[in-house]
């Protein structure tokens, strides 16, 4: 993979997640106990011998550039290549900085391409899937292939549900070709999803992302994909490995569940090698003599004295005596006093729930909390 | 023009960083084997022994530095150093990775004339005076690496300015019952030093020498040479350089310090220091914001608690599985209690799995060491910690003994290779 | 369940960091005195020895191995590290500050049987097997820190693959009335190895041995064991390792490389390559945009050539004032060229002054030296090279007689304290 | 200085040095032969022991994040405190991203500013000026004298001329308090300039910085300092060390040049401490046989086969045969051809002088050529 970098769009507008991305993008999510959405890109790049990568703000992009400023945790800090930030703004832009679609995204960073040395981008343009993999077999078949572009598709985990409106699905024919992309809510041809995850030239991608401004395009499928199916050579490569979209509230829900999933834990953690996020200093989590705990993933930090069944539990989270968690996934430094009662809930960062409170969501339907609310 | 008119350029730096001068350095040792760990400390020095679920004996020394504003200290290795010298590293994250002083391991060396190793803790000062005089600086601190204790040094390093001492000598008042036991000082009213007893039988003092001190540096300096010319000393500082420098009428003030501090030079000592962490009436706390003890982990998920665990009044940090009981005890990082497993009053060193149904009480179990399943370990009580060393494998049905002491080769001849 | 039937969590480190496998890890011999070159190493080991106006002798084999991609890597060291060891420090001037990998400096350690120096270089490796096993590595690259040159190891190791060989040595091709003087290799049609001779009278081959070696680790790591074992052994490489894979009938191949490469073991040679950096038709090319030679430096302004400055055929680096005159030479960070002073065909190294009027001539001055005004340095050629040693300080209207080599106390004996 | 963390407004609208701020916060502008401007704010923050130190980005930062990004050069790399680099736009500002005044841009950093440890802030509203010091004398004087604002004022070395546009001029009466704050070029009241340096407790800047904003103010000199005046004990703290301002491209010019004198340079790069900046893998500078050189400042990385006369070059900059250079600055990676001759003129990063080429400025008005460009 030494002649590849990666290129991640960390965000654009993911109004599905409602109050979790109100003050960050996407990429910058909390998951699975003690990660962030970011973690798992960046450490598939990583593990895939990667060593260039840059990473494409949006609007709030203050707690990204805090989580992985530096870039020392994946390895990517860096003389040559490493980690590049790149803000929203540009000098090659004439908006008020911010970006409208995954294209015009691109475009912005044209300078930041045009400088790596790689020929071949990994191009993320949403970061709404978590997986874990090594991408040296895709990049084989890519090369081996002949393709222009290869789209990384497969069927993920939490299948069962309808696919979502923000959702790409393609087809593909006997050979690889992409046939077709279309919108998950339109009509079913297949059920095929995109990973949102493409090789292609360096070249080739600055001059389709040059056409398609030019032209007043701004989406990078809508814009740049669909319009070269049939004359570019686009392949797909089927991704067999178990991902997880959570491109809605209730799929992040169900995804962050699966965590608590043994199997399911151990390949997501560490299938193709080890998710890297950022370290903090914490003391381990604590238990006294009145704590019961079932099920459950429990952070560093965390002073358990109630009860915690089928939850998450990120780090620094205060569990007092009497309080009882079903199924919910409680974020950084919340704090849940004494009797509160909470199930299928998402607290999200620094929340507090007073004494005795009660908050009941549905499996489906999960109550969310935004960050640094007192209930 | 003459030869004493010549002037070096400003901005002119030694040729490796920009070494400021630095009013206060700080010295680690950290060389000692602690033989009366036993198993544990086999294979690493006694500093770099973990505790307290996340964190190695030597963080305390470390994160004290730190949050004191000791940004520049060397830290003296020599005994089985790799462990700690990868531990250590850049100091990354101590925030002692600074360009203008940070963390040093000083391992000894070959000099063009002759290779020595560390002869006493003075020697290894004395064979590191070139480090310590490339930052120019007032005062020395030496400590130890194998303390448990949080200490603000500055405050130290004040109290030896204000009283314009030549050394001062941390102290703990302890139990006179106890007192025999400790390099012992003798103040004046002033708390200035005016002898010194090393383990006497009827103490005239219950102020212990916690082995931390605060030297003038030139002072040090001019002991340590003149120490190094006598064959007949043994290098040492409590044996040499601070009788030395006493008998020498110099001024030796004793700095009085009444937090936590606990030497774990022994299984059963290290075993309630780690206990202590557990106690809600112990001054050990952790969760002090001003006061953080870092320490270098891996990154590892959270760890999981299946359906039939059962945890209470304890310590669990990340990566660990725990199925089984587990009850007024420490895991460290990956341990796996398995199902039907019970783990009571016992600290279970990282990546170390405890089989089915094995009932554990009373023990330090080291890294990386396996518990069949079924075992059984008898008896035991705070005064009789059974240990398991590093890499040890303990067959399924084995029974150890209350206060047994098994390395993993002891553990292989008394069981067969599993 | 059996104990046969536990397992370890994913996600489960080694306690100090993430640790993963790495096919080639890189040992480089930096334990050596050098002390051919007298002065200059008396108080650093030679890799450490200033080279090119910026670097030092190191900087070439670690740059090569960051450019190699080769990751991780440990420096053996012994004599006089403590210059190497901050010079090295985390590694990140040559991007090796790497989380999985890195450069580690592995001085001699102590273990709970005994200390030891390293006995040779076949034991400095020996001792260190434990760092080597944690990577578990297919290949192992022997480098030797003493050595000017640019090379892809990646490239050898691809060689070394290739012909699925046990052992490959990089050789080059040195003129027949020279072969005497090296470690030589014959070889059949196929580069495959099938003798070896040292410093022969009369060569059967003009393959000369770098000093570079790609090993099967497991082939290395047993000749080392069974080596160990042997109390007649060196614990050499050229004098025991290679003859006894040689002679168990192992394959070994040459691998040619043609590329600039010199050993700077002596004061002329040291001086030659410096010399070499200034020739146009040296192949030893320091402005490869695709092979960068790192080091580290601290910073400094940009030098500043006076009005009456005059300098040509020369490098000049950060820090240095320039007043006089500079032909054909080489200057360090912040060296001093006073006014009226005239150096020529000269290596001045960090720090140094030379004081109005003096003639400086052939010679190769070391860091920190103070040179007065009015010295004179007679004569001396390409192969009669003077040596001022690193602090010598050298009192007006001296006279340096040509090939004199002075250390600090040298001069100070023969001209008394200035 | 343990109780003070360091804020610094690294640029706003600053026209007058034209091209050189086209592409750059006046922040990243590079001087002294291989600095950059904002090396000397940074080191003087961390030579006087303050190690906590906000910079607050401006349009045009991508030079600027590139160079400061991680702090490690100035010992700012750090898990407590260190540097932090704030993005122009803030969830808290309804605008555009970005500030158009020095008040508002401290506005847009509020939550920086509460959650550092320290109480006393040394502010900077602006990067353009050049000096050396130690702030322990300054800061003691804030304290002893009970000012709740201090500002540093002095004469800069380049003060023979009349004062420029932007600057703002200061009268101090007999104890010391700020009497009147005037524009440079309205009328003359008295010598002394401002350093635009202050220090100011934390929760009175919040609390004046919030009152400014609420009533549609922008700027911290018109809106908050001037009618502060009178109301707030503001003492002015006299320095006395040699300062250069560079406010305009003819004062660029000539303190650029004052660094020739050795004196003036030693005071300015080492005064009260090394200046420090990014560390550049660069072979030392080599002259050829046919080089000449004198009164110049030479950067590794240079070639220099010409002549230099009066000049600065910085890294990387190559000067042909026969070419003549005098009175000029030379940035990063120019290259001059053979025979072509320049004097009293400022090339930018990477410009190309072809073969023969001929550019005289005067030393009151230097030609200044934009990055880039090849005449």
């Amino acid at each position: 993979m030494k002649d590849v970098f990666g290129l991640i769009i960390s965000g654009t507008e993911d109004q599905e997640l409602r109050d979790l991305t109100m003050m960050r993008s996407i990429a910058a999510v909390p998951i699975a106990g003690r990660y962030r959405v970011i973690d798992f890109y960046l450490s598939n790049l990583v593990n895939s011998g990667i060593h260039n990568v840059g990473v494409i703000t949006y609007r709030n992009y203050h707690s990204l550039m805090d989580h992985i400023s530096g870039g020392v945790e994946w390895d990517l800090s860096r003389k040559r290549d490493g980690l590049f930030i790149l803000p929203p703004m540009s000098q090659h832009t004439n908006h008020n900085g911010f970006y409208s679609g995954t294209a015009e995204a691109i475009n912005g960073v044209k300078s930041y391409i045009s400088r790596c040395a790689q020929n071949t981008c990994l191009l993320h343009t949403n970061c709404r899937t978590i997986f874990n993999t090594n991408y040296s077999q895709a990049y084989e078949y890519h090369k081996s292939s002949g393709a222009d572009i290869t789209m990384m598709y497969g069927i993920p985990g939490n299948k069962t549900e309808p696919p979502s409106k923000g959702e790409a699905m393609i087809s593909v024919d006997e050979s690889g070709a992409v046939t077709d992309v279309f919108p998950g809510r339109t009509y079913k041809k297949s059920d095929y999803i995109s990973m949102d995850t493409y090789f292609i030239n360096k070249d080739l991608l600055l001059r389709l992302v040059d056409d398609c401004v030019m032209r007043g395009g701004t989406d990078f499928i809508r814009d740049i994909i669909i319009p070269s199916l049939g004359k570019l050579n686009v392949k797909g490569f089927y991704y067999t490995e178990p991902s997880y979209k959570i491109d809605t509230l209730e799929r992040y829900f169900k995804a962050s569940l699966a965590f608590l999933d043994t199997g399911i834990r151990n390949s997501l953690i560490d299938g193709s090698g080890p998710v890297y996020t950022k370290v903090k200093d914490e003391v381990p989590a604590r238990y006294s003599k009145s704590s019961r705990v079932a099920n459950s993933l429990v952070s560093d930090g965390c002073y358990i004295e109630g009860s915690i069944e089928n939850s998450l539990l990120f780090r620094g989270v205060q569990v007092a005596r009497g309080a009882v968690i079903k199924n919910c996934i409680i974020m950084q430094e919340s704090q849940i006093q004494a009797n509160a009662v909470l199930e299928n809930v998402i607290l999200d960062k620094k929340c507090t729930i007073l004494r005795g409170r009660r908050m009941v969501g549905t499996e489906n339907h999960p109550m969310i909390v935004a960050k640094g609310s007192t209930i | 023009m003459k030869i004493e008119n010549l002037e070096r350029p400003v901005c002119v730096f030694p040729l490796t960083s920009n070494i400021r001068k630095k009013e206060t350095v700080a010295m680690l040792l950290a060389g000692g084997q602690g033989s009366r760990l036993g198993a544990l400390t086999a294979k690493m020095a006694k500093p770099a022994v973990p505790f307290g679920g996340k964190y190695r004996i030597i963080d305390f020394a470390l994160s004290n530095c730190s949050n004191s504003g000791i940004d520049t200290l060397g830290v003296l290795t020599q005994y089985q150093p790799l462990e700690l010298n990868s531990y250590i590293a850049t100091g990354q994250p101590w925030d002692l990775d600074r360009i203008n002083g940070g963390v040093y391991v000083l391992p000894p060396y070959m000099s063009a004339k002759a290779g020595e190793w560390y002869k006493g803790t003075a020697n290894a000062i004395f064979q590191n005076i070139n480090f310590i005089e490339q930052f120019e600086p007032e005062y020395v601190v030496i400590l130890s690496g194998d303390h448990i204790y949080k200490m603000d040094y500055s405050l130290m390093v004040d109290f030896h300015k204000e009283r314009g001492a030549d050394l001062t000598i941390a102290v703990q008042t302890v139990p006179w019952e106890e007192a025999g036991r400790f390099g012992l000082m003798v103040t004046d009213d002033n708390d200035r030093i005016i002898d010194f007893e090393e383990k006497p039988e009827n103490p005239r003092s219950n102020q212990a020498s916690m082995g931390v001190y605060v030297f003038k540096w030139e002072i040090l300096r001019s002991f340590l040479i003149a120490d190094d010319a006598d064959p007949d000393s043994s290098k040492d500082f409590g044996k040499n350089i601070i009788p030395a420098i006493l008998a020498a009428g110099k001024s030796i003030y004793a700095y009085d310090f009444d937090g936590y501090w606990k030497d774990v030079g022994t299984v059963e000592s290290l075993w309630e220091a780690n206990m202590d962490l557990l106690s809600e009436s112990s001054d050990l706390n952790l969760y002090d914001a001003d006061w953080h003890i870092y320490s270098r982990n891996p990154v590892m998920p959270p760890h999981y608690a299946a359906a039939g665990a059962d945890v209470s009044d304890s310590m669990i940090t990340e990566g660990c599985i725990v199925e089984g009981k587990v009850e007024n005890s420490i895991l460290f990082a990956g341990v796996v209690i398995s199902q039907g497993a019970q783990v009571k009053n016992s600290v279970i060193m990282p990546n170390t799995i405890i089989g089915n149904d094995s009932h554990v009480n009373y023990s330090i179990i080291a890294e990386n060491a396996i518990i069949g399943c079924d075992v059984v370990f008898e008896g035991g009580s705070p005064s009789c910690i059974s240990v398991i060393g590093p890499e040890a494998v303990i067959p399924d049905s084995a029974v150890i003994k209350e206060g047994a002491r098994l390395s993993a080769e002891d553990a292989e001849n008394l069981f067969g290779e599993v």
